[in-house]
């Protein structure tokens, strides 16, 4: 019965790909020329319209805010679907960061004596290294590469670090899964409300609503950033904080 | 709030809505928790309404509002339209989630983490609904895809997580290769939005010749299979039936739908979409047929009924499909776009009822099998139902499902049998509604009461009762489905008006709704279907449903009915633009 | 020419790696695979336009195309998210199952419901 | 250069599939993400490979080793 059924595996898989490859051959390997009307256009008018020196910082929180904004969604629903899916299951390494109280006592015994001199040394110092660099790139999306999404993940690594290096008496709440719970259901509401601020000032849903008024525009995209950069830097951090089930 | 911020509120207030249960979930507990959740449900599921009010005069004078979202540029920036079929689809998405979430407070899944990501999931369906952009729909599709995997991994049941993974996995393929059709498309055209595109394809020599048809078929296939027609609906009938289910019923009556819309706002525009559709009619006729003939064979109660959404929507895609082939401005394709949406939304009501009905007197009896539940109908009595809302409300579900005159279910079949009358399709619609009489035969014998010999009555768990947010929201349903079968031929006309606007008045409507030949024929299904449900209960009739029921479905199996469904789409494209042939 | 061609075989493999190799682990592997090839696809046929990345500084004449730069940012964080709910799923797979093996894993539950 | 990097993608790719350790494809499939955020920087694209470098190698390393540490390692089957 196993020759069997293993033939048939291989003859759907063989199907399936040649399948998959007779349609796509057409577009990898088209050598059609690619558009450059949408890149003149920004070339011209990106600066004006956004107010951002980085045409990709324009068209992702200017042009097409809402793909974000979707985007935005789609890691808060992630995250809180995986945190809620492994917790429900009461694994030992799970049991850390249950619904209810997250104190640091809870720690599975595994995880404590493996910690070396390495990890304490360097996660130690690196911790506000990182933090500090990921508020960089994070506020500066809009003039050099990087914004919202890049310097939340950096932060998130920076309040790994933290989490990972600190001592058992000088612990800072930022790497409570709790405080990390609050800050990301905090920043998404304000991410909304920025979204929304647009239609009070009559430039739309997600329009520009400093458009009109004195300040540059491109205070707007800073907000989003900031806003943004908070909320992902706490969600990813919390689900790592989560799935390391609470270092000491 | 200029009109565009008022027609963009079904999108924005259910996001906010979440935000706010997502608060209520991080920094409240106890009371304070609750009403600011439920502050977030009723912005994020009530308010809405008021613009769906507010939009109707808009587009009944068969206006259209189309919008680049905060006024950017056009030919970057995301473009919205607002018209009657985005008026229609987000009714249909509110109203079945709003019934649903009903149920939920009731029997179903509680909690903010739930109620944020049901709202978000109802955004996302308003989001598809409305979008012109190529690259907003896969991010949509996204949303609502990643929402419903979560609601379908809730119900913690042994089999939910493999049905969520395979859907999750399935999908998330489909999705990347929906990219690579999105990438076919901008390289040829250089526009994000489906005018855009339509244009840009146009200007190029054969419409854009190989590389266009098979970016479509990319396209058309991935979000197909997000509506389940034949070759691609492996991943539903596990998915649907292990949901919660207040999740079962805003599925089946709701997520397979508003892609399928999404996808004719695309072939409505695109050079070679018609053909596509024409296919797509034709997969959905067998999908009908093929789907019935499955769910007869069915044991487990909701296995059966995620069946029959799968054949149900063959119906609607039948209808569909042959709508986009004539052109939806033409007379004849506007009514058999309205019959299709009718449809849709008549099954989203009864599908709905009926999910929420059988699973309330399943988790009340604890069994879920069409064969060893008996005398469910005393049980529910003794369960503290005087009033037999439950009941009645199921036999409203299954008369209106098999078509039965003053239900809704016969109101939109009368109406597709009339549009589709003189096709193909149209036999194998008709043989679909003997195997849905036969199987919904079947499945009321749960409630019918115990004979001597029969297996012994259902007995419900101590303790176990009926919560009134259940009864109300399948009520609610209930007098929906009886009000749509009344308001049949009124209704179709709205619902032309709407999706027409100037071809309305010259498109037919079924003359008369009760006639002697719509009833002549209902009385053809319903004998047809009691001799099919004779026919299915003898000894060789056991043995091939049993047959039919044992027939492997791998994993491997979802992805290669996905490949060949692709491969086959960008085939008939082929040929369907080389009429000489070579 | 051999760029694309390259591009496709990777994406090939990755889409093999889904349907053929029997550890869900490994599917979910195949997925982030194939979700890199579309990225890089985008981003290198993208790049043939221009010769200067797209940021706007003074004298900065043709620059690449940022449209697909910018959407294929939301798609990279879209794919982690389902890579990680995959995973998610998977964990409580092996908790009920015991295994990675999908078909082992299909059969225990089929076991188990009827 | 894009070649190359194309063709060292492939020959990790293949070894992500093909080793029978899970812990050495989840090293491996985070090289593909390392690999392609230096093409992106190549090919003028610093926002994207930013983006790849701290969210795919990043974050789904993460996911991938916390999912490996919870269950098992070996890989039985074919």
């Amino acid at each position: 019965m196993m020759k069997r059924q293993r033939v048939i595996s291989f003859l759907q898989t063989f199907l399936a790909l040649g399948a998959v490859l007779a349609v796509v051959i057409p577009v990898f390997l088209s050598d059609f020329p690619w558009p450059t009307s949408a890149r003149d256009y920004l070339e011209a008018h990106g600066v004006a319209d956004s107010g951002a020196r980085n045409l990709v910082s324009a068209i992702y929180l200017g042009y097409r805010a809402f793909d974000t904004l979707g985007e935005t969604i789609v890691l808060l629903v992630a995250v809180s679907g995986t945190i809620g899916i492994i917790a429900q299951s009461g694994v030992s390494l799970a049991r850390g960061f249950g619904e209810e109280a997250l104190d640091r006592k809870t720690a599975s015994p595994r995880l404590r004596h493996r910690r070396t001199e390495l990890i304490d040394v360097v996660t130690g110092k690196l911790g506000p290294i990182v933090l500090i660099f990921g508020l960089y790139v994070m506020l500066f999306g809009h003039l050099s590469p990087g914004g919202g999404f890049q310097g939340g993940v950096v932060i998130a690594s920076g309040i790994v670090f933290i989490a990972l290096g600190s001592k058992n008496e000088d612990s800072t709440r930022l790497q409570e899964a709790g405080m990390l719970a609050r800050i990301e259901a905090a920043g998404f509401l304000s991410l909304i409300l920025a979204a929304l601020s647009g239609m009070v000032t009559g430039s739309g849903f997600f329009g520009n609503p400093l458009a009109g008024m004195g300040a540059s525009p491109v205070s707007y995209i800073v907000i989003l950033n900031a806003v943004i950069g908070l909320k992902v830097g706490a969600g990813i951090g919390f689900m790592c904080v989560a799935m390391m089930g609470r270092v000491e | 709030m200029k009109p565009p911020d008022i027609m963009m509120a079904p999108v924005y207030l259910p996001i906010l809505g979440a935000a706010l249960a997502f608060c209520a979930k991080a920094f409240f507990q106890g009371r304070l928790g609750k009403g600011v959740e439920y502050a977030g449900v009723f912005v994020g599921l009530g308010l809405p309404w008021l613009a769906l009010a507010w939009g109707l005069p808009l587009v009944l004078s068969g206006e259209a509002l189309q919008i680049v979202m905060g006024n950017w540029f056009g030919g970057v920036g995301i473009l919205y339209r607002f018209d009657g079929l985005g008026w229609l689809v987000i009714l249909l998405g509110y109203s079945v989630a709003t019934a649903a979430y009903i149920y939920a407070l009731g029997a179903g899944p509680r909690g903010p983490g739930f109620s944020g990501i049901f709202l978000i999931q109802t955004a996302a369906l308003a989001a598809t609904a409305m979008t012109v952009d190529l690259f907003n729909l896969f991010v949509c599709l996204e949303v609502m895809g990643i929402a419903s995997y979560i609601l379908v991994a809730k119900s913690e049941k042994p089999g939910a997580f493999l049905a969520a993974f395979s859907y999750l996995m399935v999908s998330a393929t489909a999705m990347v290769f929906f990219l690579i059709g999105f990438f076919g498309l901008y390289r040829l055209t250089g526009a994000l939005s489906y005018q855009g595109i339509a244009e840009g394809l146009r200007s190029l020599p054969e419409n854009g010749g190989i590389i266009a048809l098979v970016s479509l078929s990319l396209v058309v296939a991935a979000v197909a299979i997000r509506v389940a027609v034949m070759p691609l609906y492996g991943w539903l009938p596990d998915a649907h039936a292990l949901a919660p289910h207040a999740i079962s019923a805003v599925l089946s009556g709701v997520l397979i739908k508003t892609p399928l819309f999404a996808l004719s706002r695309i072939l409505m525009v695109l050079p070679a979409g018609p053909e596509a559709g024409r296919l797509m009619g034709y997969a959905g006729a067998v999908t009908a047929l093929a789907g019935v003939t499955i769910a007869l064979a069915q044991k487990d109660t909701k296995r059966l009924l995620a069946y029959h959404s799968i054949s149900q929507i063959g119906y609607v895609v039948a209808a569909w499909g042959a709508a986009l082939a004539l052109g939806v401005h033409t007379p004849a394709g506007l009514a058999l776009m309205t019959a299709a949406f009718l449809h849709a939304l008549y099954h989203a009501l009864f599908k709905g009822l009926l999910f929420l009905t059988i699973g309330t007197t399943t988790d009340l009896a604890g069994e879920r099998d069409v064969y060893l539940l008996r005398g469910a109908a005393g049980m529910l009595r003794r369960a503290g139902e005087k009033v037999p809302v439950t009941l009645v409300s199921f036999i409203m579900g299954a008369l209106a499902i098999s078509a039965i005159p003053p239900l809704n279910g016969y109101a939109s079949k009368a109406a597709l049998s009339y549009a589709l009358k003189g096709t193909w399709q149209d036999g194998f619609l008709f043989l679909a509604g003997i195997g849905t009489t036969a199987s919904f035969i079947k499945l009321s014998r749960i409630y019918w009461p115990v004979r001597k010999r029969a297996p012994a009555p259902a007995e419900s768990a101590a303790g176990k009762t009926i919560h009134p947010a259940v009864q109300f929201s399948q009520g609610l349903l209930a007098l929906l489905c009886l009000a749509g079968g009344l308001a049949g031929p009124l209704l179709s006309r709205f619902v032309m008006t709407l999706l027409g606007g100037d071809a309305s008045p010259a498109a037919s409507l079924p003359p008369q709704l009760f006639s002697l030949q719509n009833l002549q024929k209902t009385g053809l299904v319903a004998a047809g279907g009691i001799i099919l449900f004779l026919l299915a209960s003898t000894k060789p009739g056991k043995g091939l449903m049993h047959l039919i029921r044992r027939r492997p479905r791998g994993f491997q199996g979802l992805f290669l009915s996905f490949t060949l469904g692709l491969a086959g789409l960008s085939l008939w494209l082929f040929f369907q633009s080389r009429p000489v042939g070579w | 020419m051999l760029d694309r061609l390259l591009l496709l075989l990777l994406f090939l493999i990755g889409f093999w790696g889904i349907i053929a190799r029997r550890n869900i682990i490994k599917k979910i592997f195949g997925l982030t695979i194939i979700n890199s090839a579309v990225v890089i696809l985008f981003i290198l046929e993208g790049s043939r336009i221009g010769n200067s990345t797209p940021i706007m500084s003074s004298g900065i004449a043709d620059v690449v195309d940022p449209v697909p730069q910018a959407l294929m940012l939301t798609a990279i964080v879209i794919g982690v998210c389902i890579t990680a709910l995959a995973l998610a799923m998977a964990f409580r797979l092996y908790r009920s199952a015991g295994t990675f093996d999908i078909d082992e894993i299909r059969r225990k539950i089929h076991d188990e419901a009827s | 250069m894009t070649t190359l990097i194309l063709v060292l993608l492939i020959i990790l790719a293949l070894y992500t599939l093909l080793s029978r350790d899970l812990l050495h494809g989840t090293i491996a499939l985070s090289a593909v993400s390392l690999l392609s955020a230096i093409l992106f920087y190549y090919l003028y694209a610093p926002d994207v490979a930013i983006t790849e470098a701290a969210v795919g190698a990043g974050v789904s390393t993460v996911v991938f080793v916390w999912a490996i540490r919870a269950t098992e390692r070996r890989d039985s089957g074919k």
